[in-house]
């Protein structure tokens, strides 16, 4: 079964290549490659529920040079959250691209957007399943590439240079990230993410690369102060493509954030570092929070609702250093990563879907859409509800969780801010759902609306149940992440 | 369950029903509701002392029961009820409400029967509540300005009373752990308790400065109303002191009660005397006649020996009472009907001023032969205190007398069932005490000369007096400045409370005005907030900034790793 | 799966299953929607039905899911949650079968009957809960629910009393969640039981331990509209009647009622509470909020709005029945959730049948109308004077026992503020009475709507508040049915 | 007295210094993306000066495989920027990131 692991990163990348070759079939290959991905996902659960966790080398090569992939129970949800998303996405692709000749202008983007999409996927699987930190580069530079790409699919002005700032920072951080690398290498010799973690300690290499590191994903996680890029590429982006960033892109650079300080870093837990980052987080609730408020389009205030709750996954950072062995402190960063991806996934899936039936989303433009578009709307709600981190949804039980972890070791501060960033996400939640409840002035405009095919309605409708959903599995997530827990970090 | 337990139910639930019934057909009259009361007045008259029913799923726990006090009650309460009902049926014939009259009737005869044999303190206060709600139908029932002005007042006593009792039952109930009136006797109450219990059923019974209601509502209400009103309802505030009013301190309370009746009864005349309204009249004539009662049941609550025989002159006192007055009311109706009428009115007229022979005397030598056992000097004041309120009585008397001889003749027809009930009743008022074994004790007591004397007197001067003022007013016709009548506005002291009311309510609106106003603001400041807009369009423009401006959110990007460095190298230090 | 532990999740989705499915109806399947209603309606009483004969029996039943390591989602029959399963479970009969009638041809009513069922369901959940989690979630679900309901209408000022129930709520729900993961934190995850679980623990860390009780209170008093946090409420009368008659009388303020009473009782123990000193502090608040919630009432014309304060009054009796220290406080307070539900539910039909039959919200507009809806007013009468808490309605029976406690509790004080708020009550109940029955019709009805039949309105809105009407009278003539059941609680929690 | 090898590093971080400063200071696109070609060289100077293992020493392999990783991925970089940029000059006019439009969906 170990031929599985390099699989999930292959058939991707083939459906990539296949989507791109065969314009006219560059559906349904994706969906083949969608499902087969979903299929090899679930296999690897399987698998790893059954034997713990799994590290493959491809090819036999051994490190360093070698690659080695790593499956624990971080990657496995990881990889299986990717799965449940991407496959939503790749249905609801279907419909906001439709049939269009690949001749065509939309045609062409649909062509494109099949094989970014899939290639994207292939880098996420890849980044998540990378055992060393060199690895973690190179994939970490594929995602922003497809990432940026898929960014500027539409060639709208405002939607280019969102995409050059985007790729901007992306280059610009995953060169901090190398440099980091180069010095870890020199500092300690090795680039394997378990050797490593047996052989840091608090030097000056170790210091200059987490340094580097840091600031450099922080940027590309638009960790509050530097999410200035993120606002107006996620908002402009066509619909699914929001819906990628928002929900999976910026967590792959998170993703590795979290390795490094679970494994790498970690010998840094006792300087002020961790509290500095933990800050930026609570800064970014904040500044966040306040920011969707007083958007006045809908992608926009979706936009601002990520780096808000981008900054709940920081704050836990510096327990998470000091408590490595401690999988609740990680299953509620990790739970909280799950609801958002989804959830938010939900939230521009339907504003996707306002967009195409309105043409704006501007919210003064929303009134009355309830009766118009319930199933979107309702959607929308129930995203909004995990936002909010009420129950019963996978953002409560997240906020459950981090806030246990916060008042159990007296972090009152924290708490606050937690409690205090779900009201203000209630604040910018309800200034959208008061509005698609309201009573259309205009009811001539609701009669109006373009059709919004029926699969895009229910893939944005099936994210939000998985957003509520998740509020039911706590407890299998965190049994996952228990998967290889040790192991990993000590085998070599 | 025997006849008579069943007996002892119908007595309430007969009007129940049937008024039950009348509320959801107002369409048209049941015949002859005032037989209604039968049961009750057969119960009265022929269930045996001391039967006793339980029902122990009613409320928390019903038990319905007649005792020695409760049968006098029930019988003249139920007489006067069934005589006014027929009377009603026959009066308001041509009245288009009377459906809803009859509905109302019903249901306060139902509460007034109900707490006479209720036995359980919970009963007590249902039905008695059921009576008091129930009458301000009748008292409304004309619909005009004066009669909602009453119904209004009316509510207001009722309520407070209502409050003051369901404290005082509570208080009772705490204190004794029973709610059984038979085991209440001799449980020595607090004094909190018994002022409530006093001053609840004060106001039904019309006692000083409680009374307001009374000379409102009486006449307000239709004439067969306003004689169950004045004749059995107030009664039920007797009847409840009877029942609950067992304070530890007894002599005590019973002082302030004969204090509290003579004042009550003088209070009544002097107010009634200048009224214009022969009805108004009447029913301060009922409050002086109420403060007679309070003087016996003050005996009563001074208690020893007298006991028993307060009580039974409470009982005989309350029957002369309802039934004189309950003629009184419906002679009303006949004013101007006859000459003959305020002859024949002089019968209940002298009876409730004490005349011998009648039932008035019986029950006032009863009251007196109590009185004149009191020690500490109470007899010497009671007997010359009641005997000027009796000279008042007689004042009230020819008053009432005089306004119904100049009342014009009515238009309204006469049925012969008007004046047959009437008669009937005139009749019980000669009759009655004679008759009944409980009063034989009385009647030897007011036929002795001494007592025929002091019941007299006054009678004597109250009738010189009149007859001297009624000189007076037609010779001086003319020249003399005349009075403006009444000298006192019916309610009298009324005027007070209506003032202080008013500007209670006033500042009540204000405060709550401002506590509006005060809410309002704060919902306003907590919703959507106002400052939080000041503050977020302030950071619009730094968000602006750091995303245009490369320098800045660059410096951002190299103070965080400058920053992580510094920190490690300071913490290595 | 074995009928034990599947009871108490069937009764919760005896609604959530139709009311899911509801939401996905077409607006004209009308019939469909109906029989999904009553069929989860019915099927709700019949299996509370079965879980009385059982718990009679001595079976529990209980539903147990894993939720979170050290938490699970814990639905669990015991006899307080079946007093209040069934006041819900009856009343939302008795309003759907109001609703149906009372949005008959009104837009959305497929999305109004999903949003009903669910808050019932959360409704069941809260009663049911066995933990605090379990009551956390189904706490703020109800939040969620209620409020498309209330801002069904649409209008701006639907939305604004909207938006104000969210604020309030969702900072009561933050309240509870922290204090709940406060609670877990320091004791370690627990479960209601009667007589309490902190007995030992609370009195060992007392600061800590009163605070935390007084953020319950907080987080449930928002709900239960506690002064000063009850402004929600009058706000909340912009929403069709049946709403009206779920906030008031079936879920909403009678979730945070409940959820005191849990607290006390059901977790610390109303002994440790006593022992705690909390309860005099709850008992002023309680007592301020029935005073200043009827002194409000006084000036609305609003007919809505006076109930709505009526409401804040009468549903603190609840709460003072907690807080009186001794049994027969307790039973008053328990009685009085019942009580309050029916008598409420039946005032707020009856001004639903005004308002949708006649066109009448003002309390100004009701002259005469006893005459013209004879049935309706009877039964508004009723609910009125059990308000007041005239025997021999519902209301007395609760007053009576509050009184007593306050006596037992050594608080006599109290009985003062029972008769305050019955003369406040009778000034703001008596005078509408009044103008329906007494006073001549003055001018037109606003807007008389003709719905046919001998009747005089609908019989699906004439129906259930003379059902709710006749219970409140039967609640108070007979009322040792419900006192023995309350008994049976009270007497577990005060022997532990 | 520095070693070769630190100060072959220096040099690469000097290298990295100012390509991004020119990728902050100057708004033409152009100049941003040569701006982030200097940071990569500067990160692949350092992680070669990483590969020194003394003068007699043959230097280590694996950083220069991964300098030639890295210079792929630069390469794929630099055409992304430039096509990215092309299309920007292509449609807005300006080899500068212009203010945002309001107002477009």
């Amino acid at each position: 079964m170990t031929t599985v692991l390099p699989l999930i990163i292959v058939v991707p990348i083939l459906a990539a290549v296949g989507a791109f070759v065969l314009p006219r079939w560059s559906f349904p290959v994706a969906l083949v490659g969608s499902l087969a991905t979903v299929g090899l996902a679930v296999a690897l659960a399987i698998e790893a529920t059954a034997t713990g966790a799994v590290r493959h080398t491809i090819g036999g090569w051994r490190a360093p040079l070698g690659i080695d992939l790593v499956l624990d129970g971080l990657a496995l949800v990881m990889v299986l959250l990717t799965a449940l998303i991407g496959l939503a996405i790749t249905l609801y692709g279907r419909g906001y691209f439709g049939r269009a000749a690949p001749e065509t202008e939309k045609g062409r983007q649909a062509v494109y957007f099949w094989a970014l999409w899939m290639f994207l996927w292939a880098a996420l699987n890849a980044l998540f399943l990378s055992g060393d930190v060199f690895n973690l580069y190179v994939t970490l530079e594929l995602l922003g590439f497809s990432a940026v790409a898929l960014t500027a699919l539409a060639d709208k002005p405002n939607v280019l240079k969102a995409a050059m700032r985007y790729l901007i920072v992306s280059l610009s951080g995953s060169l901090m990230y190398l440099t980091g690398v180069a010095f870890l290498y020199g500092g300690f010799g090795v680039l394997d993410i378990a050797q490593l973690s047996s052989l840091t300690r608090e030097t000056p290499a170790l210091a200059v690369a987490a340094a580097l590191m840091t600031a450099g994903l922080a940027m590309k996680t638009a960790l509050f102060p530097l999410h200035f890029w993120l606002p107006p590429a996620h908002a402009n982006a066509a619909a699914p493509v929001s819906a990628l960033l928002s929900a999976l892109v910026v967590k792959g650079s998170f993703y590795i954030l979290l390795r490094l300080w679970l494994e790498v870093l970690y010998p840094l837990a006792g300087t002020f570092v961790p509290q500095v980052i933990s800050l930026l987080g609570v800064g970014a609730i904040v500044w966040g929070s306040l920011q969707a408020i007083r958007q006045t389009r809908l992608k926009l205030l979706i936009a601002y609702s990520t780096v808000a709750q981008l900054g709940y996954l920081f704050v836990l950072i510096p327990i998470l250093a000091l408590e490595r062995d401690n999988t609740l402190v990680l299953g509620g960063v990790i739970c909280f990563v799950l609801a958002h991806a989804s959830a938010k996934a939900a939230a521009f899936l339907s504003a996707g879907n306002i967009l195409q039936a309105l043409n704006d989303d501007k919210l003064s433009k929303l009134d009355g859409l309830m009766r118009a578009l319930p199933l979107t709307v309702t959607a929308f709600g129930l995203a909004g509800l995990s936002l909010v981190a009420l129950p019963p949804s996978g953002g409560f039980v997240a906020k459950w969780l981090m806030l246990d972890v916060a008042i159990s070791r007296g972090y009152w501060g924290l708490t606050v801010v937690i409690v205090g960033g779900g009201l203000l996400a209630a604040v910018y939640v309800m200034r959208v759902m008061g509005r698609l409840f309201k009573q259309a002035a205009q009811p001539e405009v609701l009669s109006a609306l373009k059709p919004v095919p029926r699969v895009m309605e229910f893939s944005a409708f099936g994210l939000a149940l998985l957003a509520i959903g998740l509020g039911f599995a706590g407890v299998y997530v965190l049994r996952l992440l228990e998967i290889g827990a040790r192991a990993v970090a000590g085998g070599g | 369950m025997s006849i008579s337990q069943l007996l002892l139910i119908l007595t309430w639930l007969t009007p129940l029903a049937l008024g039950l019934w009348q509320l959801t057909r107002l369409s048209a009259t049941l015949p002859l509701a005032g037989l209604a009361a039968l049961p009750a007045l057969l119960t009265a008259l022929f269930v045996p002392l001391g039967t006793q029913l339980e029902i122990p799923a009613l409320l928390f726990g019903s038990i319905f029961a007649l005792d020695r006090a409760g049968q006098v009650f029930l019988f003249f309460t139920a007489l006067l009820w069934l005589l006014a009902g027929l009377f009603a049926q026959a009066y308001l014939q041509k009245d288009a409400r009377q459906p809803h009259f009859f509905a109302f009737f019903l249901l306060a005869m139902a509460g007034n029967f109900g707490l006479i044999v209720a036995a359980d303190m919970f009963n007590f206060y249902l039905w008695f509540a059921l009576m008091s709600f129930a009458s301000y139908g009748l008292i409304v029932h004309s619909g005009q300005a004066e009669a909602q002005r009453a119904g209004r007042l009316y509510m207001v006593l009722v309520i407070v009373g209502e409050v003051a009792l369901f404290s005082a039952l509570v208080l009772i109930n705490a204190a004794t752990e029973t709610s059984r009136l038979a085991e209440l006797s001799g449980r020595g109450i607090d004094d909190l308790s018994a002022a409530l219990i006093a001053g609840s059923f004060g106001i039904k019974a019309g006692a000083v400065l409680l009374h307001l209601w009374l000379p409102l509502a009486h006449p307000a209400a239709p004439i067969p109303a306003s004689a169950v009103l004045s004749g059995a309802m107030i009664k039920a505030g007797v009847l409840g002191w009877l029942r609950f009013l067992q304070p530890a301190e007894g002599a005590a309370w019973g002082e302030l009660f004969l204090i509290a009746g003579l004042v009550t009864a003088f209070y009544g005349a002097v107010m009634g005397i200048s009224q214009t309204n022969a009805k108004t009249v009447l029913a301060y004539s009922s409050i002086s006649q109420m403060g007679f009662i309070m003087v016996g049941v003050g005996v009563w609550l001074i208690g020893g020996e007298l006991r028993e025989a307060a009580l039974v002159a409470v009982g005989l006192y309350a029957l002369h009472h309802a039934l004189a007055k309950g003629a009184l009311f419906l002679g009303v109706a006949f004013g101007g009907a006859s000459r003959l009428v305020p002859i024949v009115l002089l019968l209940p007229a002298l009876a409730l001023a004490g005349l011998p022979l009648t039932s008035g005397a019986v029950a006032k030598a009863a009251l007196k032969s109590l009185t004149d056992q009191l020690s500490g000097g109470w007899a010497e004041v009671l007997s010359l205190g009641l005997s000027l309120a009796a000279i008042g009585t007689t004042l009230l008397m020819a008053r009432f007398l005089w306004l119904i001889a100049r009342t014009p003749e009515p238009h309204k027809a006469m049925p012969r069932l008007m004046w047959l009930t009437w008669a009937a009743l005139l009749i019980c008022v000669a009759g009655i005490l004679f008759v009944l074994p409980e009063a034989s004790g009385a009647v030897s007591e007011s036929l002795k000369e001494s007592k025929v004397a002091t019941a007299v007197t006054p009678i004597l001067i109250g009738a010189a007096l009149s007859g001297a003022v009624g000189l007076v007013a037609s010779v001086g016709k003319g020249r003399l400045p005349a009075l403006k009548l009444p000298l006192v506005a019916p309610g009298d002291v009324l005027i007070v409370f209506a003032a202080l009311y008013a500007a209670l309510e006033r500042l009540l609106r204000a405060v709550l005005k401002g506590l509006n106003v005060l809410q309002e603001r704060l919902v306003a400041s907590l919703s959507w907030g106002r400052a939080l807009n000041a503050l977020s369009a302030l950071s619009a423009q730094l968000e602006a900034r750091l995303r245009t401006d490369w320098l800045v959110s660059g410096g951002a990007l190299l103070l965080l790793s400058l920053g992580v460095l510094l920190i490690v190298w300071l913490s290595s230090l | 799966m074995t009928w034990e532990n599947s009871l108490p999740l069937l009764i919760v989705l005896t609604s959530l299953i139709p009311g899911a499915i509801i939401f996905f109806l077409r607006e004209a399947a009308h019939g469909v929607r109906t029989v999904l209603n009553l069929v989860g309606a019915f099927s709700k009483l019949v299996l509370i039905a079965i879980m009385i004969g059982g718990l009679q029996a001595g079976v529990t039943y209980e539903t147990r899911l894993p939720l979170l390591p050290n938490f699970d989602l814990v639905l669990r029959s015991d006899s307080l949650s079946v007093l209040f399963v069934i006041l819900s479970a009856s009343l939302w009969l008795v309003t759907t079968i109001y609703a149906i009638g009372y949005l008959e041809e009104s837009p959305n009513r497929s999305r109004f009957f999903g949003f009903f069922s669910l808050c019932v369901s959360a409704t069941m959940g809260i009663a049911l809960a066995g933990n605090l989690i379990t009551l956390l979630i189904f706490y703020e679900f109800l939040t969620i629910c209620t409020y498309p309901l209330v801002v069904h209408r649409g209008t701006e000022k639907a939305l604004r009393g909207g938006r104000t129930y969210l604020v309030y709520t969702l900072i009561g729900g933050v309240l509870l969640l922290v204090a709940v993961i406060w609670l877990h934190a320091v004791v370690g995850a627990v479960e209601f039981m009667d007589g309490g679980v902190l007995n030992g623990v609370a009195q060992s860390q007392p600061a800590l331990f009163s605070l935390l009780y007084v953020m319950f209170v907080a987080a449930f008093g928002v709900k239960a509209a506690l002064v000063p946090l009850h402004g929600w409420l009058p706000r909340a009368m912009v929403a069709p009647a049946p709403v009206s008659a779920l906030l008031h009388a079936v879920a909403v303020v009678k979730a945070g009622a409940f959820g005191i009473v849990r607290i006390t009782y059901d977790l610390y123990g109303i002994a440790v509470a006593n022992q705690l000193g909390v309860l005099t502090p709850l008992l002023l608040i309680t007592c301020l909020t029935i005073v200043v919630g009827s002194l409000f009432a006084i000036f609305q014309d609003d007919l809505k709005k006076r109930l709505a304060y009526s409401t804040v009054s009468q549903v603190s009796y609840i709460i003072l029945g907690v807080a009186l220290f001794g049994p027969i406080g307790s039973i008053g307070g328990l009685l009085h959730l019942v009580h309050q539900g029916v008598m409420k539910i039946t005032l707020f039909f009856g001004a639903g049948n005004l308002a949708e039959t006649l066109g009448i919200h003002k309390v100004s507009e009701m002259d005469g109308v006893g005459r013209r809806m004879p049935l309706t007013m009877a039964a508004f009468t009723v609910g009125a004077l059990g308000m007041i808490g005239v025997p021999p309605t519902a209301g007395f029976i609760s007053k009576w026992y509050l009184g007593s406690g306050a006596l037992a509790a050594n608080e006599s004080w109290v009985i003062g503020v029972l008769v305050l708020s019955s003369l406040l009550n009778a000034a703001y109940f008596l005078p509408i009475l009044y103008r329906a029955w007494f006073k001549e019709q003055q001018a037109p009805w606003p807007e008389e709507h003709d719905f046919g039949g001998r009747l005089e309105t609908h019989w699906t809105l004439l129906m259930p508040p003379v059902v709710t009407g006749l219970f409140a009278l039967l609640l108070g003539i007979v009322p040792y049915i419900l006192r023995s059941l309350v008994e049976v609680i009270i007497l577990k929690e005060y022997i532990g | 007295m520095i070693g070769s090898a630190v100060l072959y590093a220096l040099g690469g971080v000097a290298l990295f210094g100012m390509g991004l400063y020119a990728l902050l200071a100057y708004p033409n696109l152009l100049r941003k993306i040569l701006g982030m070609n200097v940071m990569g060289t500067g990160a692949f100077t350092i992680l070669i000066a990483a590969a020194y293992r003394g003068s007699d020493a043959a230097p280590d392999p694996v950083p220069h495989a991964l300098v030639i990783t890295g210079i792929v991925v630069s390469v794929c970089a630099t055409g992304l920027a430039l096509s990215l940029a092309v299309r920007i000059q292509a449609v807005t006019g300006a080899a500068y990131l212009t203010p945002d439009e309001e107002d477009a969906p």
